[in-house]
């Protein structure tokens, strides 16, 4: 792609810089807002027990700690059980259609990039009907902040397979077994080159808020993939992997520039043998801990994030944290950037110029 | 204003004839430049004081073998020296670059019109490939026209020897060799073409003079040679003073809508996915972002439309464009935008169909299906331009509408008004409507859903704004609050609401104008493209003495307050429709009126004699 | 049939009444069984010869809070020794199994209904929930009603001391206590249920014996305690004879379709995407593979009918089903298919809109939708099962016309119909059509679009067969050949055949039926669910000698031959229907008779009461 | 993804064997079919110099090899100047609507496996609007061959740029430049992983007709992309690289067991450090031959085709051939095992059962 660099360079001196106003921004004395600020007052409609609830609370709670005046929040989503999640956030919001919300965030963030957008969005919505929208968006490096709550089911309409669901599960419209490969939506993600990506779950909520707020801070496209428990129609897809008990030996936390190391004693590590992950030992036939990958968020290029993104369960460790932080022109600035050069260029528009251009003529 | 180069001094001996109205077409392949040639007679006829309309008609290949029937790509035009609404129905010229455009377009041509045949193309291999069994030259099929067989290639090429361009780019340039041909014949100045070339090409020099020296070259051949025994003149029209612009329909849409934005005060949001007929607004558009118009292209029409719903949810001025196979994949998203009451302009620059159809011919079959391609009960209004200069003014209309009533508006234009062009007469800034917009910003007393009470338009509180933070969505809506509501009878209400909301619009039309008698025996009633036959035909009855008036619809959702009495006050309604007779339906749904539907679906605009034959079926 | 075992020694000393209707609401949160509850009590009056409808009432939310207003989920019935054909206006009965359950259902309840409250739910933090600010059960608000205060969720609890299950186990068995009391009430055997209950649960022994001993205990508490003074016998209906099942409408749709498709020969392919209220003909399908039936749950809408269109063309029977934003995203398919004359039937459950609207109320506001929601002149059948039932035989309509006239045809059901259930008299197998179909194998004089001379039908030549090989697009086909044509007339006459051909259906569907004298004064017409309503007010209008006949629209594109004629019978036409007017709206158009439109949009049926005041109007 | 592996050993003995018939297996003798009987009369309508043509040519000319007689072959195309090909070939033919091709064809391969479908889609069919439609079809893993022309541009609507434009490029659209960032078709086919991708060029012949046969034999889900020049709207777009005077040093072969080597000399190489390949000279700073890397089309992690696929001109020699190639089962026929499983077990279907099924009662 010959022209990237030359181009990225001129786009780069075009922007103007965009981005969210932080609190106080606006020239206003920050306030400090609580937890409390961000609920509204709808009566949270979840099945009680889902794992919804946990991913709210800790989007709740991370708000107030980003600066960004709740103003300046709009919470988008599709349709689906998560995609009711916009109502419980006291932001600006809005519920929109199935599947498509990346492209009513686009149009948000475009019309005004001070505001920032999050996205909410179910495995059906974003990768059955949406997968189209999820990837261009996340591609352009627009800066919105996608949570994907996967739960590997759809809830809301009451428990077909997704496209996260297992191969030969049983279920209301596979009686006799999914026959759909599953998707990885992180192998999605890389292969859009999202800037961002990470992955956390409901059950850890520690983790959990760690990841929103590294999503927060993130400015160009970033997917945040939530494992999510669905206790009416997919009880414990996780749970052989993210039990409190199992965790340390069946997932692996990924620490930027640390080694990737898991297990109870964090002597169990991954090596990479040509581009294929191995399962290692420190200290058994001859591993040292300068054999043990280190993590490295910030490679333009996203191979290493994709081979981890593809390390699955019960084969590998499952990775939690985030894969891939890389930092590129976002499409807004370069929008915006085009705008204001073509202004400065041609000085701002005239109407009256605009419509007497062209070969015109008098007829008295 | 003419011009007499030393050139001319042939001519003055020659007979002229005085002509008020003539019809060219100039056909060629595709890569002739036949597009150019007629553009620029357009410009010049215009210039000069004619009034003028045109048709362009563009192969759907883009670019089918040289030399073959489908690549032939054609541009009419009318030019008179009175008011004029269509491009003509019957062409008086044709000038045939090769015998594929012969073949395609010599059954429209009128009966002794005039032939200009460009004989160096009629070769064996291009006949073949036309289809020809013999040379239309040496037979008698042309008898029944005035044939002028003319070398344009050779003539062409012998003018520009020595030139340095390449022989293929010198070939290129015999467009202008006949456009000099035609300019003689009908008297036209050369200057314009000599100034626009001269601009185009400033970067290519030998191309722009190569170019002129065709052009010159062709006026004097038919100065000099008399291969032409007399010559035309169409005199000016009457046409109301001021300062004009040709312009075609895509165009005065995208700087209507541009104008549009720039009066609410708000940034124009363009989101689209390219489709033919309507790729050239986005084009257009976005070569103004210095009006801060931005211009999104989408993965596809449904996130084109969710970007713009998004950008006006957000205060921008929202607007997509599609043709009909794009509105389809839109209507789903159009629902939310009904839902959430969010001001939205929907351009819909129709097509041949049903599918894919004739992608690059015109059509007025979307009509009901920007009425009620949605699921459940989905108002929006509708607006169609009825020229391709009212596109400008019908552009302001839909953004002042749906910003006023907070809802979306369907704008309805079509292939031949998109590509068509006509003289524009320039409004002056003062002309234009006030339409600024202002957003919510008073905390006290904000719900999302409390409505205006003469527009029953919902507050526009956009994100940004402290302390009007709230949610909106495609679930119903609870009156006022806007929060989700399941409520039986807080739906009843809404959709009645919703419904009553783009009826009130009417409070806010123009009535509909008839053009002629107030009262009669026929009415012709029309909307959309068919202006220009539907007027003129009606025209040329009242000039008989017949009782025909007309008049036509530039808003069709709601219709203006005087519909219904302005249909009653004649015995007989026509309406013809490049469609099946879909006005024809709402038209009678709603008044209960016996209106005659009159419908032909064959990609292209009525002729006017097909609608006098109609018409004197009723008189 | 009525069973007496030793408890019903009390009984038979109560007074009995004789009633001939009696309609019952079970109301509960969404995890007290309610649907459960009501389906059992339905098949229980089946069998015993009553005729029934019923109206399940589910809430949007998956499992709202318990004990809140949006989880609370309900289930209507109604049983009669006489014809009926609604769940009924108001229900006489009330079983509120929570405050919640009585907040949102108490209003529906005739006064002085029976009405039965489960008192251990009547807690503080369920009053709370409910929005009670005083406990009603204490206060005088239910004084208009012959109140039961039951403790039933401890009662349950009592008789099942000593199971095996957990509280929260045991605690569920208390809808089957409810429908123990009120099979008591109302007189009815309990082998059914206790059949039904030994078949669900053969592979848990303890639950099935658990519901038992609930179910019996609830009937002896009636029996023993005399809480009720009296009870109440519904006698046999008079009900053609044959053999019945209890069926909803998503059921019969969905073995219809693979009935029909049987009656082809052909296998059935169906491509869909989740969507409430359509999903269950997708679950129900999914079953039936050993019928060949292969189903295909696709990544969004638009591949689901995609596909099924593929399947068309491979030769299979091609299906998609959705409901109204579904068909929306289908629109520019559907196109294709009419545009390549393919057979395809598009199922559409309709529900409440706009947009995401109330995607679990019912709606009849697509029929315009599925009319003209796609770009140009794209005509397709439309048919409407008028009852659930009724889905069964429309199912095989549907694929009888498209695969007869080689188009797509609409299946227009409804949410109401979808989830609602009523007896069914299942065919003989020799009562259905005969419908084979045959592909094209004859080589010699094959052409893609020569069509039958009678149906206007292009031959259906699948894949796989030699020498047939052809292609097909949505660009316009030339007549006959099939080929890509951007000729002019060609296409005016393709625009035409394709409505023509639609049209002539007309020629293979029966006329409409009139319900009531012939002619008269007032004609209820009316299509799809709301026939049951419609249907029982003009019976009972009757039964008081009004001039009031109905009849009921099952095919909508095109109507019956004999439509226009049954229309001018009648001094007036009133037309209900939940939207605003839609197929009013076609009708006014079409035969340019002033029929009424009555409309409401509430998410619900109408109300007898409701037809018949606005009958009044007329009389 | 812990049910796979007993699901799809159960699926595959509930497999009838489908696959398409090859010639004679209607038991008819088979006839050798010629380049000519692939040619409709239909006048071939891009412009000319087109890339399609050639495209065109060598499917015509591969066709007779394979032994299918040509009423079970299938075309189906999306919209764009490329998907006009059905028109050409004399088999069955589908031209549908823009990006939907991979459904139909789905539709047709689920109907009657025995047909050979192939898609023939563009770079804005396939990768914008069609996008999701590409990558369900690729991952479910139906046997689908699907070719898609790439000419970074949008042909038929007249030049306005589409997802594999490059950064930067000024075009109808964006008379600015671009500021997509682009979408590498590869990347995509590998996250949702497709069993075949490959890639190859309008301008050499062989290798294109080598690539039609390789993809016509695979069985499962085949991704082609062939770079195609638009002469009109985007000339040259590959001559950077494809050019035959740079050809060697600018692109690699791929060749399944052989290592990655490439330039006139064929001493340059891939050497996979980490996973991020490098070039390096074979015979200098000690490189062997035994360190360049070993092209193993067959792994069933798509990772090294994945690094592969996103080596991109000029840090890179572009990889052309076959990046992977891996047997799974299709979806079609587990679809048709799961009808044949249940024909087995509840017997075939009986329409009279059906309908009796139930609570049924008798009035009399
Ligand atoms: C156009 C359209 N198609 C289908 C639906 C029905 N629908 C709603 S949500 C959903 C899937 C939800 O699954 P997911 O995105 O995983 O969300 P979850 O409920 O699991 O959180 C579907 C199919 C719809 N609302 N709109
Ligand atoms: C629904 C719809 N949207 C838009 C179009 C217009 N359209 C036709 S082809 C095309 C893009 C073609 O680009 P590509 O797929 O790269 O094919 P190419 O012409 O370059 O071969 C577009 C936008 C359409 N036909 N239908
Ligand atoms: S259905 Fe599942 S995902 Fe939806 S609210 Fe209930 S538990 Fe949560
Ligand atoms: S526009 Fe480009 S891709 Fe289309 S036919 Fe012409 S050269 Fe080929
Ligand atoms: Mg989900
Ligand atoms: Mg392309």
């Amino acid at each position: 792609m010959m022209r990237d660099e030359s181009f990225i360079a001129g786009i780069k001196e075009d922007m103007s810089t965009n981005g969210e106003k932080t609190n106080g921004a606006n020239g206003q004395t920050p306030v400090k807002l609580t937890r409390k600020d961000f609920q509204t007052d709808q009566e949270v409609r979840w099945c009680p027990g889902c794992g919804d609830y946990s991913i709210l609370a800790q989007v709740q709670k991370v708000m107030p700690e980003l600066g960004v005046p709740k103003e300046n929040i709009v919470f988008i989503s599709g349709i689906g059980c998560s995609s009711r999640f916009p109502y419980y956030m006291n932001t600006y919001g809005f519920h929109t259609i199935h599947g498509r919300a990346p492209a009513f965030a686009t149009g948000v963030k475009l019309a005004n990039p001070d505001l920032q957008v999050w996205v909410i969005t179910g495995d059906g919505d974003a990768l059955s009907i949406g997968g189209n929208h999820f990837i261009h968006a996340l591609r352009r490096n627009i800066d919105l902040k996608i949570i994907l709550f996967n739960n590997r089911i759809y809830g809301l309409t009451k428990g077909q397979y997704s496209p996260t669901s297992e191969l030969g599960k049983k279920n209301k419209s596979a009686p006799m077994g999914t026959i759909d490969y599953p998707i990885n939506p992180l192998s999605m993600a890389f292969a859009a080159e999202a800037t961002f990506v990470g992955r956390s779950m409901d059950i850890d909520p520690k983790h959990l808020s760690m990841m929103v707020e590294r999503l927060a801070a993130h400015k160009g496209s970033g997917f945040l993939e939530v494992y999510q428990n669905c206790n009416i129609f997919n009880d414990g897809a996780f749970k052989s992997f993210n039990e409190r008990e199992v965790r340390d030996e069946k997932m692996i936390y990924l620490e930027h520039g640390k080694p990737l190391l898991f297990g109870k004693e964090r002597d169990k590590g991954i090596y990479i043998n040509k581009v294929k992950p191995e399962i290692v030992t420190v200290g058994e036939n001859g591993i040292t801990i300068d054999d043990i990958l280190v993590h490295d968020e910030n490679t333009l290029e996203p191979n290493l994030s994709y081979i981890l993104g593809r390390m699955q369960y019960p084969e590998y460790p499952v990775p939690m944290g985030v894969f891939r932080a890389v930092q590129k022109p976002t499409y807004e600035q370069m929008l915006h950037g085009q705008v204001s050069k073509a202004i400065s260029t041609s000085g701002a528009g005239d109407i009256s110029k605009l419509i007497n251009a062209g070969e015109t003529w008098e007829i008295n | 204003m003419s011009v007499t180069t030393k050139e001319d001094q042939t001519k003055q001996q020659l007979p002229v004839e005085e002509l008020d109205t003539v019809t060219i077409r100039f056909a060629g392949d595709s890569g002739d430049g036949m597009q150019i040639t007629g553009t620029q007679f357009t410009s010049t006829s215009a210039i000069i004081g004619n009034d003028i309309s045109t048709l362009p008609d563009f192969p759907a290949e883009i670019r089918a073998p040289a030399g073959s029937l489908p690549g032939v790509s054609g541009y009419q035009l009318n030019f008179s020296s009175r008011d004029i609404h269509t491009p003509g129905d019957e062409p008086n010229v044709l000038v045939a670059m090769n015998p594929a455009a012969l073949k395609v377009n010599l059954k429209d041509l009128e009966a002794g019109g005039i032939l200009v045949l460009n004989t160096d193309e009629f070769t064996e291999s291009n006949l073949k490939k036309a289809g020809y069994a013999t040379n239309p030259l040496d037979d008698d099929s042309l008898s029944g026209y005035r044939v002028f067989k003319l070398p344009i290639t050779s003539n062409t090429l012998k003018a520009l020897e020595g030139s340095s361009l390449p022989f293929k780019q010198q070939e290129r340039c015999k467009n202008f060799y006949a456009l000099g041909l035609m300019y003689w014949l009908y008297d036209r100045p050369l200057e314009p073409t000599v100034k626009w070339v001269e601009g185009k090409f400033s970067a290519k020099p030998e191309v722009a003079e190569a170019n002129l020296m065709a052009l010159h070259a062709g006026y004097n051949y038919a100065d000099t040679t008399e291969v032409f025994t007399n010559y035309y003149k169409v005199g000016k029209a009457k046409i109301r003073p001021g300062k004009y612009r040709n312009i075609t329909g895509n165009e005065a849409t995208a700087i209507g809508f541009i104008t549009a934005a720039n009066l609410t005060g708000r940034p124009l949001f363009y989101g689209s996915y390219p489709i033919t007929p309507a790729s050239d607004i986005l084009h257009e558009l976005s070569k103004h972002k210095n009006f801060g118009v931005k211009t999104f292209q989408a993965e596809d029409e449904i996130a084109a439309i969710g970007a713009a719903i998004g950008a006006a949810f957000a205060g921008d001025i929202g607007l997509t464009g599609t043709s009909g196979p794009g509105i389809a994949l839109k209507s789903e998203a159009i629902g939310l935008a009904v839902m959430t009451e969010l001001p939205l302009v929907i351009i819909d620059v129709q097509r041949g169909g049903p599918s894919t159809g004739l992608p690059t011919k015109t059509e007025q079959a979307d009509l009901l299906q920007v009425m009620f391609g949605r699921n459940s009960e989905c108002p929006a209004g509708v607006v169609a331009p009825a020229t391709p200069a009212d596109c400008f003014r019908m552009a302001i209309e839909a953004v002042r509408l749906a910003t006023k009533y907070m809802t979306p508006v369907f704008f309805l234009s079509d292939g031949y008004l998109g590509n068509g062009s006509e003289p524009w007469a320039i409004p002056s800034m003062e002309d234009l409507p006030e339409m600024k917009v202002s957003f919510r910003t008073e905390v006290e007393g904000f719900f999302p859903y409390l409505r205006d009470e003469q527009t029953l338009a919902r507050p526009w509180a956009i994100p940004g704004t402290p302390g009007l933070e709230h949610r909106i969505g495609g679930i119903e809506k609870q009156h006022i609050t806007g929060n989700v509501s399941y409520d039986p009878d807080n739906h009843d209400l809404m959709v009645r609401l919703r419904a009553e909301k783009v009826e009130r619009m009417k409070q806010d039309i123009p009535d509909l104008e008839v053009f002629g008698k107030p009262e009669g025996r026929v009415l012709l009633l029309g909307w959309g493209s068919t202006y220009g036959s539907i007027t003129t035909a009606a025209e040329q009855l009242q000039n008989r003495g017949v009782s025909v008036s007309s008049a036509h619809l530039r808003y069709l959702n709601p219709f203006p307050k005087n519909t219904e009495a302005v249909l009653r006050s004649f015995d007989h309604v026509i309406i013809p429709e490049l469609n099946l007779g879909q006005l024809a339906m709402l038209i009678r749904a709603k008044y209960l009126i016996d209106a005659a539907s009159f419908t032909m679906v064959k990609g292209k605009p009525f002729k006017v004699s097909e609608l006098i034959r109609k018409v004197e079926e009723y008189l």
